[in-house]
C-alpha cells in the first residue's frame, strides 16, 4: 500500500489553458454574485484579460524556446508544448480575443426599453416572443453568460490541438463542443433558426464524438495505452518488443485501422470536411453571427491543430493508409464546397461553403506529411481565421427593421450605399478567393506548393480549378454589392461601437500584411512545424 | 544600390491611385487633374528608364536591377530588371495613360452629374450613395492597373510577374463593370448594367482560370528548381543562368507540362482563339479608354510575358509547341478579321480586329526569326497607339449620338469632318497603311514568318486584305454617303479631345517613318531571347553580292 | 468466457445507437441513443483494460461518463427549449434551414 | 535634291490638311505652286543627267535607315536613272498641269482645299514610287498611291457609289499589294535584301523557279495597280471621282505604276520565261478586255477607262516580251500618258460645260459650243487612234512590231490580236468622237429642270488641255527622231532585237489599215444616222460588255456573296459554339450545384447518415488500402 505520490505538472508550460480556464470559472462566480448590471462590463474586462495574458504567456514560452528547441510534453504525457500546439493556441487566443469585442458589441441592436442591447437572446430559455421574454427585455436583462461559455469553448481549444493522449483529446472535444452548442441557441433574432442550429449540431456533435470515442477505445484495445507516443511506437515498432507481456492482447491492426478511421472522422466532422460537413451550413447559419464567426475561425484552426497531431505523430506509420483516403475527402470538400457555394443565396450560408471548400485546400496542405506541409497548414490557419471573423463582423453590420439582412438579394448595390465597408468585404472576399496580395493568396500557395512538393501534384490542379469555381460566386458578391443599382428597401449599414470597428479593421490589417509581406509570419509558422514526440 | 528608378515608376501611379481615391466626392475635377498630373510624372519616369537603358554593344541584358529580399519562404525576390522590350513596353503604358485619362474626361462623372444628361440616382436620394464617387475610382483604378501593369513588365521574379498579371485583374474587373458608355444595344439602364457586369465577370473568370492554371505551373516550376538546385528559385535570371551551365533541366515531358501552364494563360490574356470571346465583350461593354486599356496595355501582358517567360523558360517545349502555335495564331488572325467584318457593334468590331492583330503578335514570336519576334515587340506597340486612336475617336463619336451600332451612323464626315479624319487615319493604322507605325511592324512579322515558314506567311497575308476591307466598310458605312437623321448637329472634335488625338497619330508617323531609335532599343533583347531558344536567322538561298552604293 | 464477447457486444450496442440516431425522431431518443453509443465505447474500453491488464481504459471510462453526464446537461437544456417553442420534439420538424 | 522632289508635294500635303481654314482662299494655288516646284527640281536634275553620258546617269540618294533589324535592312534610299527619270518628268509635268486644271475645275467645290491636298499627297507618293531605290520603298509609295487615289475617287463621299468605288479600288489594289509584300518577302529570303541593286544583280545566280514566283507575285501586283486581268474591276468605278483625277491618276500615272514595276524588274523577267509568258496573256487578254468594253460605254469617262486599260494592256504585253519591249512599253506608257490625260481633261471640260452629264447619247454636235476642247481633244483621239506621226503611231507602232518579232505563231498570234485591238481602239475612239461632238444636240433638261448651256472651260482649264494636245502630237515623233529614247533608256532596261518575219513598214501600214477600218465601222454605226438618246438594248455581247462583261457579277458571285455568308456563318458559331462552350461550362456547374444542394435537406438524420456512410466508407477505405 505505496501512498500515490502527486503527479508533477508543469504549470508554466501549462499556463495558457490555465489562465483561461480559470478565468471562466471567474466568469462563472460573477454571473453568480455579481448584480446583473455590473456584469456585462466585469465579463467583458475579466473575457479580455485573461485571453490577453494568455496570448502572453503563449508568447512568452514561445520566446522561452518552447516552441523550438526544449519543446517538452507537460502534465504527465498529456499534453504537448510544442511549436505547432503553441502557434495555434496562440492564433487561438487572438481569434478569441477578437471574439469577445464581437460579442460585446451593444450598438448593433436598436436599444430596447431605453437599454443597449447584444446580439443574444435576453432569456434564451424563454419561448421565443413569449410573456417570459418580453419581461426579460423589459427588465433589460441580458445573456452575459456567453463569455464564460465562450472562454470555455477557447480553453477546449488550447487544449485540443496540444493534447497528446487520447483521453485529453476527447475531454478537450468536449469541453470546446459544449459552449458552442449553447452558444449556437442564444440568437436575438430569429430564434427558431438559433435552436434549431443548436439542435442539429448538437445531436450531430455528440454522433460524431461517439465515434471519435469509439475510435479512442479501439486505439486504446489496440496499443494498450492512450498516450501518442505510446501508440506511435506500437504502430511503427513491434509489439512484443515494447511489453512482452501484453504482446498477445496488442497489434491488431485491424482495430488500428477502425479505430484511426473513426477518430479521424471525428476530426473532420469538426473540420467541417465532405461528406461530414452538413451541419455547418445549417449551423452557421443559424447561430447569432458573432458566434458563428468564432466557431468558424477557432473551430477549425483547434481540429486542424488536433487533425495534424494525430496524423504526424500517432499515425505516420499508416501514412500509406490513410493517405489516398484524406486524397478523397479533400477532393471531394475542394470541389463539392466550392460548387455547391455557387447557387447560395443567403450570406452565411455562402460563407459556410466557402469554408468547407477551404477545409478542402487546407487539408491539401495536410496530406503533404512534410515539414512544410504543417507550417503551410499553420499559416493558412491563421490568415483564414481573420479573414473570416472579419467577413462576419461585416455580415453584422448590414441590417434592416428584420435584424441582420443575411440574403445576398439584399446586398444589392451596397457598395454604393456605403463604399468602404463594400470595399472592405470585397476585399475578403478576393482574400477567400486567394488573389494576390491578400493574405488568402499567400496560404493557399504556402499549401499548394507544400502538397506540389510531397509529390501531390494532382491534388493541387484539382484545387487550383476548384478555386476557380470558388473564385466565381465570391466575384458573384462583389458584383452584387458594387454593379447593381441599389434598392429602394434595401438594408442599411449601421455605424457599429469602436469594438466590431477594430474587428473588421484588424481582420483587414491582417489580410494585406500577410498578403504582402507574409515573411515574418512564415518563418514564426516555419519554425514551429515540428511536433515533439 | 542606385536609385530604384523602376520602382519609382511603378509607385508613382499607384500613389496617384490612392490620392486620386482620397479626393472627396464633390472635388471632382481636382480628382482627374490630379491623376492626369500622377500619370504624367510617370511619363517622365519612364522616359528616365528609357534614357538611362544602355542598348549599346555588351550591355547588360537586363539593366537598371533591383532585387530586395521579399518572401524567401516561397523562393521569391522583390527582382526587377528591364531589357529592351520590357522598356519599350513601360515607355508604352506609360504614354497611352494620359491620353487615357484625357479621353475618359468625363466618362465617369455620376449619371446625375451635368456632364452627361443620363437619369440616375437624383440627389433628393443622395444620402443612400453620398460617399459614392465613381469619377474618382475610375481614374484611381486605371492609375492603380498601370502600376501594376508597369510592376509585371518589370518583373524579372517569376512569382512576382505572377503577382502583378493576376492582381491587376481586379481593378480592371472593377473597371469594366463599374462603367459603361451607357449606349448599349439595350436602351434600359439596367439591360446595360447586367451585359456590363456579365462582361466583367467573363473577363475575370477567364483570366482568373487562366491565372489559376499558370498558378499551379509556377508552383511546378519551384519544385522543379527546388529538385535539382540547392534551393528553388523563381528568378528568371538564376534560372537561365542555370540552363545555360547546364544544372538545370526540367525533362521533356516536365517542361511541355510547364509551358502549357504558362502559355494557356497568356493566350487567353493575349487573347487567342479560342479563347478570346471575353474580349469582344469586354471592350464593347466598357468604356472607349477602358477598351483601349485593356487591349492597348493589358492585353500585351499576355504576349510580352510569351516573349519572356515561355520562350525563355522552356525552350524545347516552346519548339515543340511552335506548330499548334502558329496555326492557332493564323486562326486568330483570319478569323478575327472576319468576325470583325460581321460585326454591327463598332466596339466590338475594333475588338475583333484585335484579335487578329494578336494573331499577327504571336505569329511573330513563335516565327522564332529576329524580324518576327523584333516586329511582334513592335506590334505591341504600334497596336497599342493605333487602337488608342481609333477606339478613342470611335468613343468620341458614340459618345455624342449614344450608339454603338454602326447602322445608326453615316455620313459623319460632312458634319464632322475633323473627327471623319481622325478616325480614318486611326483606321488606316489599323490596316497598316505604310508610312504609319503598325505597317513597320506587320511586315516584319510577315517577313519573319515568312523566312521560316513560307506557308505560314502567305495565309498571314490574307489578314491584310481582309484588315483593309473591314475597316474601310467601317469607314464608309459610318462617315460617308447621305446623313442619318440624328446626326444633324453632331459636334466636331473639341479642344480636349483634339489634344487626345493628335500627338496620337503624330506617333503613328513617327513611328512608321523612323523606327529605327525603338529597333535599335528592341534588337539585343531580341537577340537574347533568341538565343535563349538556340535558334538562328534561316540564311538566304544566294546571298546577293552587295553592290556598292 | 473470453473477454472478447464483450467487444463484440459493445460493438453491436454502438451499431444499435448508430442505427437508432439515424431512424429515430424524437431528439431525446436520439440522444439517448448517442448515449448507449458512448457507453458501447465505455464497456469496449472497460474490457480492453482487463485484456491489457491496466487502468487506463477504466480511468478514461469514468471521464467519458463524466463527460456524457454534461452532455445530458447541454443537451436536454437545448432539446427543451426546442419543445418549449415549438411543441415538439421532433427532429425532423426542425427542418427550417435547408439547401 | 532627289529627297525634295518628293518633298515639296508631301509639305503641301501636309500644311494644306494641318492648315485646315484658314488656307482656304489660297490653298489651291500652294498646292499648284509646289507641285510646279517639283517640276522645275525634276527639269534641273534632268538636264544635269544630260550633262553626264549613258552608264553613269543614275544618281543614289541615301537619306536615312529606316527599318534595321538584324539582317533586314530596309533605307530611306532614293535612285534617279533614265527610268525613274522619264516617270519623274512625266508625272511632275501632266501633275503640275493638272493642278492647274483642277484650280477651274474644282472651283465651286467647298472641299477644294482637301482636293489639292489629296493631289499633292498623290504626286509625293508617286515620285516615291518611281523614287525609290528598293522594293520596300517602292511599296510604301505603291500603297501612298493607293491611298491617294482612295481618297480621291471617294472625294464626293456623299455620293454612295463614289465611297463604295473608293473603297473597292483601295481593296482590290490591297490583293495586288499582297503580291508585291509576298515578292519583296520571297526577294529577303532568297537574296537576304530587296534594294534594287542586289536583287537584280543577284537575279542571274537565283534558280529559274525562285525568279518565277517572284515574277508571278510582280504582276499579281501590277496587275492590281494598273487594273489588269483579273484585278480589273475596280478602274471603271474610279471613274466616280473627279475627272482630274481621272486623268492624273487612273490614265496617265499611277495605272502604269505596274508596267514600271515590271520593267524595273527587268532582270527578274529577263530569267524567268514562264513568269513572261503569263505576262504577255495578262497583256493581251486585258488589252481586248478593255477595248470591247470601250465599245460598249455610253458613260464617256468609264469608255475613256476602258480605253486605259486596253492601252497599257499594251504595255504589259510589251514588257512581257522582255528587252525587245521595254523601252517601247515606256514610251507608249508617256505618249499615253499626255494623250489620255489630254483625252480626259477634254471629257471633264465636257461634263464641266453640260452640268456634270457624263452619257455621250445626252451630248452631240458640241463642237460648236466648245471649239478649243473638240480641237485638242480631236488631236489626243488622233493620237490614240494612231494616226501617222502623231505620238500614238509610233509607239503603238512599234509594240506591235516587237510582238511580231516574238517569232513564230506566238508572233503571229500576238501581232494579230494587237492590230485586233488598234482596230477597236480606232472603233470606240471614234465612237466617242462622234458621239461627242457630231450630230445633233440630244441633251434634255436634268431632274431640276436645268437645261445646261455647254460653254468652253476658263482658261485654267484650257490651257493645261492645249499643253497636253501638243505633247500627244509632238511627243512621239520627237521620241522615235534618231531614237532618242531608245539610247536614252538602254543602260536601265536593255535592249534587244528579235527577228520580225514583217518589216516596219508591213507593220505601220497593217496598223493604219485597221485603224481606219475601225473609223469606218465607227462611221457606220453613229455617224451616218442620229443617233438615239437612250441606248438601245443591243445584243447579248454588248449588254455584257456595258456590265463591264460581267466582272462584277462574277465577283459579286465568288467572292463577296460567300464572303458574306461565311461571315455570317463564323459569327453565329463564334457566339453559339466558342462562347457557347464556355457558357455552357458556367451553367453546367451551376445545375450540378443546384442539384448538388438538394441533398442539403434540412433533416439532421440525413445529415447523420452521410456522416455514418462517411465513416464506413472511410473505415473501409482503409482497411481496403491494407488489403491490396
Amino acid at each position: 500500500m505505496n501512498d500515490l505520490q502527486a503527479p508533477d505538472i508543469e504549470w508554466v508550460a501549462l499556463s495558457p489553458s490555465l489562465i483561461v480556464f480559470g478565468a471562466a470559472i471567474l466568469g462563472v462566480l460573477i454571473e453568480a454574485f455579481l448584480p446583473r448590471k455590473q456584469r456585462y462590463y466585469a465579463e467583458v474586462a475579466v473575457s479580455t484579460l485573461a485571453l490577453a495574458g494568455a496570448f502572453a504567456a503563449v508568447v512568452g514560452l514561445a520566446a522561452s524556446g518552447h516552441g523550438t528547441d526544449d519543446a517538452q510534453v507537460a502534465g504527465m504525457g498529456a499534453l504537448a508544448v510544442d511549436g505547432p500546439a503553441l502557434f495555434l493556441q496562440g492564433v487561438l487566443c487572438l481569434v478569441g480575443l477578437v471574439s469577445v469585442l464581437l460579442f460585446a458589441e451593444r450598438r448593433l441592436e436598436p436599444a430596447l426599453h431605453g437599454a443597449s442591447v447584444d446580439s443574444f437572446a435576453a432569456a434564451p430559455a424563454a419561448v421565443p416572443g413569449g410573456p417570459a421574454e418580453r419581461e426579460a427585455e423589459k427588465a433589460g436583462w441580458t445573456t452575459t453568460e456567453i463569455f464564460p461559455l465562450l472562454l470555455f469553448a477557447v480553453g477546449g481549444m488550447l487544449l485540443f490541438p496540444a493534447a497528446n493522449d487520447l483521453l485529453v483529446l476527447f475531454i478537450a472535444l468536449e469541453v470546446l463542443s459544449l459552449p458552442l452548442y449553447l452558444l449556437c441557441a442564444l440568437a436575438r433574432r430569429r430564434r427558431l433558426l438559433s435552436q434549431e442550429a443548436a439542435v442539429k449540431y448538437f445531436l450531430l456533435g455528440a454522433f460524431a464524438s461517439a465515434f471519435l470515442l469509439f475510435g479512442v477505445a479501439l486505439l486504446y484495445g489496440y496499443a494498450g495505452t492512450v498516450s501518442y507516443a505510446g501508440i506511435a511506437d506500437v504502430v511503427s515498432g513491434e509489439p512484443g518488443a515494447i511489453e512482452p507481456g501484453l504482446a498477445g492482447t496488442m497489434g491488431n491492426d485491424a482495430l488500428l485501422l477502425i479505430g484511426g478511421a473513426m477518430l479521424v472522422m471525428g476530426l473532420l466532422f469538426k473540420v467541417g470536411a465532405v461528406p461530414f460537413h452538413m451541419w455547418t451550413p445549417d449551423v452557421y447559419q443559424g447561430a447569432p453571427t458573432p458566434v458563428t464567426g468564432f466557431m468558424a475561425a477557432a473551430t477549425k484552426v483547434a481540429a486542424f491543430g488536433a487533425l495534424l497531431r494525430l496524423l504526424y505523430v500517432v499515425l505516420p506509420g499508416l501514412r500509406w493508409d490513410w493517405e489516398p483516403v484524406l486524397w478523397g475527402v479533400t477532393i471531394a470538400s475542394m470541389v463539392g464546397g466550392a460548387v455547391v457555394a455557387i447557387t447560395q443565396t443567403d450570406v452565411k450560408r455562402l460563407l459556410a461553403y466557402s469554408s468547407i471548400a477551404h477545409a478542402g485546400f487546407i487539408l491539401a496542405g495536410v496530406v503533404a506529411v512534410t515539414e512544410d506541409g504543417v507550417s503551410s497548414v499553420l499559416f493558412y490557419l491563421g490568415a483564414y481565421s481573420f479573414v473570416t471573423l472579419g467577413a462576419f463582423a461585416v455580415v453584422t453590420l448590414v441590417r434592416d427593421s428584420g435584424g441582420e439582412a443575411t440574403h445576398l438579394s439584399k446586398w444589392a448595390g451596397l457598395g454604393r450605399r456605403s463604399p468602404l465597408l463594400a470595399s472592405v468585404f470585397a476585399l475578403f472576399l478576393l482574400a477567400f478567393a486567394g488573389i494576390p496580395l491578400t493574405s488568402g493568396f499567400a496560404g493557399k500557395f504556402a499549401v499548394f506548393r507544400a502538397a506540389a512538393d510531397s509529390g501531390a501534384m494532382g491534388l493541387v490542379v484539382v484545387g487550383v480549378l476548384a478555386s476557380a469555381i470558388a473564385a466565381f460566386f465570391y466575384i458573384r458578391v462583389i458584383v452584387l454589392m458594387f454593379f447593381s443599382e441599389p434598392k429602394a428597401d434595401g438594408p442599411s449599414v449601421v455605424i457599429p461601437s469602436p469594438l466590431t470597428s477594430t474587428v473588421v479593421g484588424l481582420a483587414a490589417v491582417v489580410t494585406i500584411v500577410l498578403g504582402v509581406a507574409p515573411q515574418f509570419f512564415l518563418d514564426l509558422a516555419g519554425q514551429a512545424g515540428v511536433f515533439v514526440h | 544600390m542606385s536609385f530604384p528608378l523602376l520602382t519609382a515608376t511603378a509607385l508613382t501611379p499607384a500613389v496617384g491611385a490612392v490620392v486620386t481615391a482620397a479626393v472627396p466626392a464633390a472635388r471632382r475635377t481636382a480628382a482627374k487633374w490630379l491623376a492626369l498630373l500622377f500619370s504624367l510624372a510617370t511619363v517622365v519616369l519612364a522616359a528616365a528608364v528609357l534614357l538611362r537603358f544602355d542598348t549599346g554593344e555588351g550591355a547588360d541584358r537586363f539593366q537598371l536591377t533591383e532585387s530586395r529580399a521579399w518572401i524567401a519562404d516561397f523562393g521569391v525576390r522583390y527582382e526587377l530588371g528591364v531589357d529592351g522590350i520590357g522598356v519599350a513596353m513601360i515607355a508604352l503604358t506609360a504614354l497611352l495613360i494620359p491620353f487615357l485619362i484625357g479621353a475618359g474626361w468625363n466618362d465617369a462623372d455620376p449619371p446625375s452629374s451635368p456632364a452627361n444628361g443620363q437619369e440616375g440616382p437624383k440627389d433628393d436620394e443622395a444620402p443612400a450613395t453620398r460617399r459614392w464617387r465613381p469619377t474618382q475610382g475610375f481614374f484611381a483604378l486605371i492609375l492603380m492597373v498601370e502600376a501594376m501593369v508597369i510592376l509585371s513588365f518589370a518583373a524579372t521574379d517569376i512569382f512576382l510577374f505572377y503577382i502583378f498579371f493576376e492582381a491587376m485583374l481586379i481593378p480592371m474587373y472593377f473597371l469594366i463593370g463599374g462603367f459603361g458608355d451607357r449606349a448599349g444595344e439595350q436602351d434600359s439602364e439596367e439591360g446595360q448594367a447586367r451585359q456590363r457586369s456579365y462582361a466583367a465577370v467573363k473577363f475575370l473568370l477567364y483570366n482568373l482560370v487562366g491565372g489559376l492554371v499558370m498558378l499551379a505551373a509556377v508552383i511546378g516550376l519551384y519544385v522543379a528548381t527546388a529538385d535539382q538546385l540547392p534551393e528553388g528559385t523563381f528568378s528568371l535570371q538564376a534560372i537561365l543562368d542555370a540552363r545555360a551551365a547546364g544544372e538545370l533541366d526540367f525533362g521533356t515531358g516536365t517542361e511541355r507540362w510547364l509551358f502549357l501552364g504558362f502559355f494557356v494563360a497568356f493566350a487567353i490574356k493575349a487573347p487567342l482563339w479560342p479563347l478570346h470571346t471575353w474580349l469582344p465583350n469586354a471592350m464593347g461593354e466598357s468604356t472607349a479608354p477602358v477598351a483601349v486599356l485593356i487591349t492597348a496595355v493589358v492585353d500585351k501582358v499576355g504576349t510580352f510575358a510569351m516573349l519572356r517567360f515561355c520562350l525563355g523558360l522552356f525552350p524545347e517545349a516552346s519548339d515543340w509547341a511552335t506548330p499548334v502555335v502558329i496555326t492557332l495564331a493564323l486562326v486568330s488572325i483570319i478569323y478575327g478579321a472576319l468576325l470583325a467584318l460581321g460585326q454591327r457593334d463598332m466596339k466590338r468590331l475594333i475588338a475583333y480586329a484585335s484579335i487578329s492583330h494578336f494573331g499577327f503578335i504571336v505569329l511573330g514570336i513563335f516565327a522564332m526569326t529576329s524580324q518576327g519576334q523584333g516586329g511582334a515587340t513592335l506590334y505591341m506597340i504600334n497596336h497599342g497607339v493605333a487602337t488608342a486612336a481609333l477606339m478613342l475617336v470611335a468613343g468620341f463619336l458614340i459618345a455624342r449620338r449614344g450608339s454603338r451600332l454602326i447602322s445608326d451612323y453615316g455620313g459623319v464626315q460632312k458634319t464632322a469632318p475633323v473627327l471623319a479624319g481622325t478616325f480614318l487615319i486611326g483606321g488606316l493604322a489599323t490596316l497598316s497603311l505604310p508610312g504609319l507605325g503598325p505597317f513597320v511592324s506587320e511586315f516584319l512579322v510577315l517577313v519573319g514568318t515568312f523566312s521560316r515558314y513560307k506557308a505560314a506567311g502567305i495565309v498571314a497575308c490574307a489578314g491584310i486584305v481582309l484588315a483593309a476591307l473591314y475597316v474601310l466598310i467601317l469607314y464608309q458605312r459610318t462617315m460617308t454617303g447621305p446623313l442619318k437623321p440624328g446626326l444633324e448637329k453632331l459636334p466636331d472634335l473639341k479642344v480636349r479631345e483634339l489634344t487626345v488625338v493628335v500627338p496620337l497619330i503624330a506617333l503613328l508617323i513617327f513611328l512608321g517613318v523612323y523606327p529605327k531609335p525603338l529597333t535599335d532599343i528592341v534588337d539585343p533583347a531580341v537577340e537574347h531571347t533568341l538565343s535563349d531558344v538556340q535558334k538562328t536567322d534561316p540564311e538566304p538561298e544566294t546571298p546577293a553580292v552587295e553592290a556598292a552604293p | 468466457m473470453s473477454p472478447e464477447n464483450y467487444l463484440y457486444l459493445s460493438a453491436l450496442l454502438f451499431t444499435l445507437g448508430a442505427a437508432g440516431v439515424l431512424l429515430r425522431r424524437n431528439a431525446i431518443v436520439v440522444f439517448m441513443c448517442v448515449e448507449l453509443m458512448l457507453n458501447a465505447a465505455n464497456l469496449a474500453l472497460v474490457t480492453f483494460s482487463r485484456m491489457h491488464g491496466n487502468l487506463d481504459g477504466q480511468i478514461l471510462a469514468f471521464f467519458v461518463m463524466v463527460v456524457a453526464a454534461a452532455e445530458v446537461v447541454v443537451g436536454l437544456a437545448i432539446i427543451v427549449t426546442v419543445y418549449r417553442s415549438r411543441h415538439s420534439a421532433s427532429v425532423d420538424d426542425a427542418s427550417l434551414m435547408k439547401l | 535634291m532627289i529627297g525634295l522632289l518628293v518633298g515639296a508635294p508631301l509639305l503641301g500635303a501636309a500644311v494644306l490638311l494641318v492648315g485646315g481654314r484658314y488656307l482656304e482662299r489660297v490653298g489651291h494655288w500652294v498646292a499648284t505652286a509646289l507641285a510646279a516646284v517639283s517640276l522645275v527640281l525634276a527639269a534641273t536634275l534632268f538636264f544635269d543627267m544630260l550633262g553626264r553620258d549613258g552608264e553613269d546617269r543614275a544618281l543614289h540618294q541615301h537619306l536615312f535607315s529606316w527599318i534595321p533589324v538584324a539582317d533586314f535592312q530596309a533605307d530611306v534610299a532614293f535612285r534617279l536613272d533614265q527610268l525613274s527619270m522619264t516617270f519623274v518628268l512625266l508625272i511632275t509635268s501632266v501633275g503640275t498641269l493638272i493642278h492647274l486644271y483642277s484650280i477651274g475645275y474644282m472651283e465651286h467645290d467647298p472641299r477644294r482645299r482637301r482636293f489639292f491636298a489629296y493631289l499633292n499627297l498623290f504626286l509625293a507618293a508617286m515620285l516615291l514610287l518611281v523614287l525609290a531605290d528598293n522594293y520596300l520603298l517602292l511599296y510604301v509609295g505603291w500603297e501612298g498611291v493607293g491611298l491617294a487615289s482612295f481618297l480621291l475617287i471617294g472625294f464626293w463621299q456623299h455620293k454612295p457609289s463614289a465611297a463604295t468605288a473608293a473603297k473597292k479600288a483601295f481593296v482590290v489594289n490591297r490583293v495586288g499589294d499582297v503580291g508585291l509584300a509576298i515578292a519583296v518577302m520571297l526577294m529577303f529570303t532568297t537574296f537576304g535584301s530587296f534594294a534594287f541593286e542586289p536583287v537584280l544583280a543577284g537575279a542571274n545566280e537565283t534558280s529559274e523557279g525562285t525568279l518565277t514566283a517572284i515574277g508571278l507575285m510582280l504582276l499579281l501586283a501590277a496587275c492590281g495597280k494598273s487594273a489588269q486581268v483579273p484585278l480589273q474591276s475596280w478602274l471603271g468605278d474610279a471613274m466616280e471621282g473627279p475627272t482630274p483625277v481621272s486623268a492624273l491618276i487612273h490614265a496617265a500615272t499611277m495605272v502604269t505604276a505596274g508596267v514600271y514595276l515590271i520593267t524595273r524588274s527587268g532582270a527578274i523577267f529577263n530569267g524567268a520565261p514562264d513568269a513572261q509568258t503569263v505576262v504577255i496573256v495578262v497583256g493581251a487578254v486585258t488589252l481586248l478586255f478593255g477595248a470591247i468594253v470601250g465599245c460598249a460605254k455610253d458613260d464617256i469617262k468609264k469608255a475613256l477607262a476602258g480605253s486605259t486599260m486596253s492601252q497599257i494592256g499594251y504595255m504589259m504585253l510589251a514588257t512581257g516580251l522582255g528587252p525587245v519591249g521595254y523601252v517601247f512599253a515606256i514610251m507608249h506608257l508617256v505618249t499615253h500618258g499626255f494623250f489620255k490625260a489630254g483625252l480626259f481633261l477634254g471629257a471633264g471640260s465636257v461634263m464641266h460645260g453640260m452640268n456634270d452629264e457624263v452619257d455621250m447619247r445626252r451630248y452631240g454636235g458640241l463642237r460648236k459650243y466648245m471649239p478649243i476642247t473638240f480641237v485638242t481633244f480631236g488631236l489626243a483621239y488622233l493620237a490614240i487612234i494612231g494616226f501617222p506621226y502623231l505620238s500614238g503611231y509610233f509607239s503603238k507602232d512599234e509594240i506591235i512590231y516587237a510582238g511580231f518579232s516574238k517569232g513564230g505563231a506566238e508572233g503571229w498570234l500576238l501581232g494579230g490580236v494587237m492590230l485586233l485591238g488598234a482596230a477597236l481602239t480606232a472603233y470606240y475612239m471614234t465612237r466617242i468622237m462622234l458621239l461627242t461632238f457630231f450630230g445633233e444636240k440630244r441633251w434634255q433638261p436634268d431632274a431640276q429642270g436645268h437645261e445646261p448651256h455647254p460653254h468652253e472651260s476658263p482658261l485654267s482649264m484650257t490651257i493645261p488641255m492645249m499643253v497636253l494636245a501638243v505633247g500627244s502630237v509632238g511627243a512621239g515623233f520627237f521620241f522615235d527622231q534618231g531614237e532618242t529614247f531608245v539610247h536614252w533608256l538602254e543602260p536601265v532596261t536593255g535592249l534587244g532585237h528579235g527577228d520580225s518575219p514583217v518589216s516596219h513598214g508591213m507593220v505601220a501600214l497593217a496598223a493604219t489599215g485597221v485603224m481606219l477600218l475601225g473609223v469606218a465601222g465607227a462611221w457606220w454605226q453613229y455617224g451616218r444616222r442620229p443617233v438615239e438618246a437612250v441606248a438601245p438594248s443591243g445584243r447579248w455581247i454588248t449588254r455584257a460588255a456595258r456590265r463591264d462583261l460581267l466582272q462584277d457579277d462574277f465577283n459579286h458571285a465568288v467572292l463577296v456573296r460567300p464572303g458574306n455568308y461565311l461571315t455570317r456563318g463564323l459569327v453565329y458559331l463564334d457566339h453559339k459554339l466558342v462562347d457557347g462552350v464556355v457558357n455552357g461550362t458556367a451553367a453546367s456547374f451551376g445545375g450540378l450545384s443546384g442539384r448538388l444542394r438538394r441533398v442539403q435537406n434540412g433533416f439532421a438524420r440525413t445529415y447523420a447518415v452521410s456522416m455514418f456512410g462517411g465513416a464506413a466508407v472511410l473505415v473501409a477505405a482503409t482497411l481496403l488500402m491494407r488489403a491490396v
